[in-house]
């Protein structure tokens, strides 16, 4: 019993640790975070080996259409992807994918 | 005091105690918060909660378990107003004692084990600070010679320097009815408790709010009759801080320990408690205090 | 707004339900309650009972048996209530799209209001659902 | 006495995972125990046949979000023993490093919880709060919060720089200060811990063994029993003595648990300062062929992987045993007799983790 209290006295006078987000406060990733995954289009040439190396199938890879369609709500964010990608194309952002009301799903159309 | 003085002053109570229960309520999760490192919700949060459970759909497990919710709600508002009238301390004990044991039926009314087990441990409970309250009034007759409330206000005596030691024994029954640890068996303020505060699990929605209010009720009682303790004299306002601070050593002691099981409440409460009222009664009859 | 709603946008109460997932999105809801998130700052308690909650917070993919379990808990909330899927495979199955005892995401078994990604999805992401998922207590009778 | 059959779970605040525990009750007293399981069975077993070996990793990374990084651990040692690889040492003392990371943040996680099951939230939230800097350093070095992700076959996916292991070390002592100050003496001395704790739950050394529990269970009832000192990736170098303690109950298991988070951090300064430079990685060609084994310790006990490959892309079977399945059994020794509120507290004491079980 007392060995808790100079904890929570301290508690009570000092400021909380919490972090006020979504406010302020907002702490920036460190840097490697495995959030967001994005598609170069440019440098794509649809090999499709991020399609076969997915854990969780959540990359489609359409040759015909020229399109890559990925699913962010079926990703893991593993990042497997990125070190596979000869072209380098497929880039991990380190901001979380965001919640949303759907799940919706990203096309991108390929140039080359 | 005229009657229509006490009138008012009912009035005022069963409309002002759910208002301060419901402040202390919020002010108590602040300060619980902050003791923990964070923020913790805004002072208005226990309002917000009830105005939103009287907006939610009604479910109700059986109407007997609704009958009894009420009749807690009611019996705790009349036990305000008799307090408020500064009728007999008895008689708003029992009054109080009643509405509780309603509320431990209304419990036990469902069929749902959850239900049923925090009846059970309710009753156990309310067997450990019954007494206790109850014999807490016996040396304030003694000093008195009275159990009305009308007689503590006239004595022109601060109690508290005669009766500290029944007044740590409130203190005891104060920790009980707020539901702080390590007292918390029945239900605790966080439903992460092995019953899921069993004792309301059935009750929901406007009904779960109803026995929120009928809890500020309670608890705004309690604090008044420890502020009894020194409402004469020129230092009346002693009493506020004597009610607010024992409250907020209750929130220290939640704090710092955890729960524990409601053999060991029911020992530490009678055993605790009857000593140090029993000694209290003793020192008052050898003319000690 | 009326006080109702502005209650019920203050006042969000959480049933949290371990649908099948590896813990990971568990113990980040149970992160962002403690001091570092502190959601209760929102008012969000966690209640664990179907009758008083608002939010059900579900993680992981159901599958054949506890999607009962699921359905049952989501009936038992009384309205107005909404559903938040925290985690991917709770969204779609993720990783597990092709176990053999998984039925896939949430939505195949009670509506969804709000999908959170991530494997596991991050407290701060968390806080964000919540926040989305306030729009439909808000709407709520409207 | 009439006995009343309490569903504890699946649905539970103090349970957070899908368990079913059916408690006969005798008025407050348990009398019988019959746990109920299968709520959470996704079939990841059959689904590792059914994918690439390598994609493996990361679905066996998920059986557990809790000890993620030890499972894909156990599944690469294996699989490297089938496709004869040799893993580079540094990638071997950072496997340790991760592993140990990955115990911290569990034992602290399973104090909190403890703490909570109590009643005890201030301390909850205190041992919450240091865990927040165990899960920074993991999302410094590994990239996320808790599923590190940074085991494959082969090595470790990410390296730790100087500059890193400097900032790591840093870290890892003002963690160690939070322990010391705040944490350790209301877990050694608090008086309404002891009272929940001590006593409870009793499983002699001799139960222990019969019933084959492992990890912190079965060192709570003194059986010096560690996979750590099988010396697997790089134990034998750091140097490992298992924690013992010997009175059986719930809150010798805390102790245990405690006194392990203060080891790792340990293990985790020794594995930075002594990684060797190098390599990180090494190329995996060819296919699982045979049979393997591989076992290691999770937060839990011990964790075993049985392989079976015939030299295609798939795996022929994987079979995985957790410790939890093996701790079951103890509770259906500690729990009758005891009263409904040591429910959680016991049930706790060997940090059953559902997801492990049934994968």
């Amino acid at each position: 019993m007392p060995w808790m209290f100079p904890t929570i006295w301290k508690n009570l006078f000092s400021r909380p640790v919490t972090r006020r987000y979504p406010f302020k406060d907002i702490r920036e990733p460190f840097p490697g975070y495995r959030g967001k995954i994005y598609f170069d289009t440019n440098k794509c040439d649809l090999c499709g080996d991020c399609a076969r190396v997915c854990p969780a199938e959540a990359i489609e890879v359409d040759s015909e259409n020229k399109q890559i369609k990925y699913y962010p709500f079926r990703c893991i964010y593993c990042g497997t992807c990125v070190e596979t990608c000869l072209q380098g194309a497929i880039t991990q952002d380190e901001h979380y994918s965001p919640p949303n009301t759907e799940k919706i799903e990203e096309l991108y159309k390929i140039e080359a | 005091m005229s009657t229509g003085w006490l009138i008012g002053s009912a009035v005022i109570a069963v409309i002002v105690a759910p208002l301060i229960g419901g402040l202390l309520r919020g002010i108590d999760r602040k300060l619980t918060a902050h003791m923990q490192g964070r923020i913790g919700p805004p002072i208005m949060q226990p309002f917000y909660d009830v105005i939103k459970l009287f907006g939610k759909e009604r479910c109700v497990a059986g109407k007997a378990q609704l009958v009894f919710g009420y009749a807690y709600l009611t019996l705790i508002v009349t036990a305000v107003v008799f307090f408020a009238l500064r009728q007999d301390l008895l008689v708003v004990l029992f009054i109080l004692f009643l509405g509780c044991i309603f509320l431990a039926i209304g419990a036990l009314s469902v069929k749902s084990p959850y239900s049923q087990l925090g009846g059970h441990r309710e009753l156990l409970q309310f067997l450990a600070y019954e007494p206790i309250l109850l014999l807490a009034v016996v040396p304030i007759a003694l000093k008195l010679q009275s159990f009305r409330i009308a007689t503590i206000f006239e004595s022109g005596q601060p109690l508290l320097p005669h009766l500290w030691l029944s007044f740590i024994a409130l203190l005891i029954v104060l920790a009980i009815v707020m539901r702080k640890s390590p007292f918390d068996i029945s239900s605790s303020e966080h439903a992460h408790q092995e019953l899921v505060r069993g004792l309301v699990t059935e009750y929901a929605g406007p009904y779960l709010a109803l026995i929120e209010i009928a809890h500020w009720y309670e608890m705004v009682l309690l604090l008044s009759i420890l502020g009894l303790f020194w409402v004469v004299g020129s230092l009346w306002w002693l009493s506020i801080i004597i009610a607010l601070g024992s409250w907020f050593i209750i929130l220290i002691v939640d704090n710092i320990s955890a729960r524990l099981t409601w053999s060991w409440m029911l020992r530490f409460t009678w055993v605790a408690g009857i000593s140090l009222i029993g000694s209290n009664i003793l020192f008052i009859n050898l003319g000690w205090m | 707004m009326g006080i109702l709603s502005t209650s019920r946008m203050k006042s969000p109460w959480l049933l949290h339900f371990d649908c099948g997932s590896c813990n990971g999105c568990d113990i980040e809801i149970l992160a962002a309650l403690t001091p570092l998130y502190d959601i209760e700052r929102f008012g969000i308690v966690n209640m664990g009972n179907p009758k008083h909650a608002d939010v059900l917070l579900v993680t992981g993919p159901a599958n054949h048996r506890n999607y009962r379990v699921l359905r049952n808990l989501y009936q038992q909330m009384r309205d107005p209530k909404g559903v938040i899927v925290v985690g991917t495979c709770g969204c779609t199955g993720g990783v597990f799209h092709n176990c053999p005892n998984v039925l896939g995401g949430i939505d195949k078994v009670i509506p969804v209001d709000v999908y959170v990604p991530g494997c596991a999805a991050r407290p701060e992401a968390i806080i964000d659902a919540v926040v989305l998922a306030l729009g439909k207590l808000k709407a709520y009778g409207k | 006495m009439a006995r009343t059959v309490i569903p504890f779970g699946p649905q539970h605040p103090v349970l957070p995972e899908p368990i079913q525990l059916k408690l006969e009750l005798e008025d407050e007293t348990v009398v019988g125990v019959m746990p109920i399981i299968g709520y959470i069975h996704r079939g990841i077993e059959k689904a590792a046949e059914l994918n690439d070996f390598r994609q493996n990793v990361f679905i066996c990374e998920r059986i557990c979000g809790i000890c993620s990084f030890i499972h894909a651990l156990t599944y690469c040692e294996g699989a490297e023993a089938m496709t004869s690889v040799e893993v580079p040492p540094r990638a071997r003392f950072l496997r340790v490093f991760w592993s140990e990371l990955s115990r911290t943040h569990s034992h602290l996680l399973w104090l909190g919880l403890l703490a909570d099951s109590m009643g005890f939230e201030s301390l909850f939230m205190q041992i919450w709060r240091a865990r927040e800097m165990i899960l920074d350093i993991s999302e410094m070095t590994a990239g996320h919060r808790i599923i590190q992700s940074t085991c494959i076959i082969g090595g470790v996916r990410r390296d730790i720089d100087k500059e890193m292991a400097k900032e790591v070390d840093k870290r890892l002592l003002a963690f160690k200060e939070m322990l010391d100050s705040t944490i350790a003496p209301v877990l050694l001395r608090d008086p309404t811990i002891k009272r929940r704790a001590v006593g409870k739950g009793m499983l002699s050394k001799e139960q222990a063994e019969l019933l084959g529990a492992v990890g912190p269970t079965s060192r709570g009832s003194g059986v010096a029993i560690d996979i750590r000192q099988t010396g697997y990736a790089a134990y034998k170098e750091v140097g490992f003595e298992p924690v013992v303690e010997t009175a059986g109950d719930s809150y010798a298991r805390t102790l245990v648990r405690a006194r392990e988070v203060y080891q790792c951090v340990e293990l985790m300064r020794k594995a930075l300062s002594m990684m060797p430079e190098g390599e990180i990685l090494v190329r995996v060609d060819g296919y699982p062929e045979g049979e393997a084994m591989s076992r290691t310790e999770q937060p839990r006990g011990e964790l075993i992987y049985y392989f079976r490959g015939n030299g295609t892309n798939n795996l022929e079977r994987l079979k995985i045993r957790t410790p939890t399945f093996a701790n079951i059994p103890t509770l259906l020794v500690m729990l009758p007799g005891c009263e409904m509120a040591d429910v959680p507290v016991i049930t706790l004491s060997i940090d059953p983790c559902i997801a492990c079980t049934e994968r």
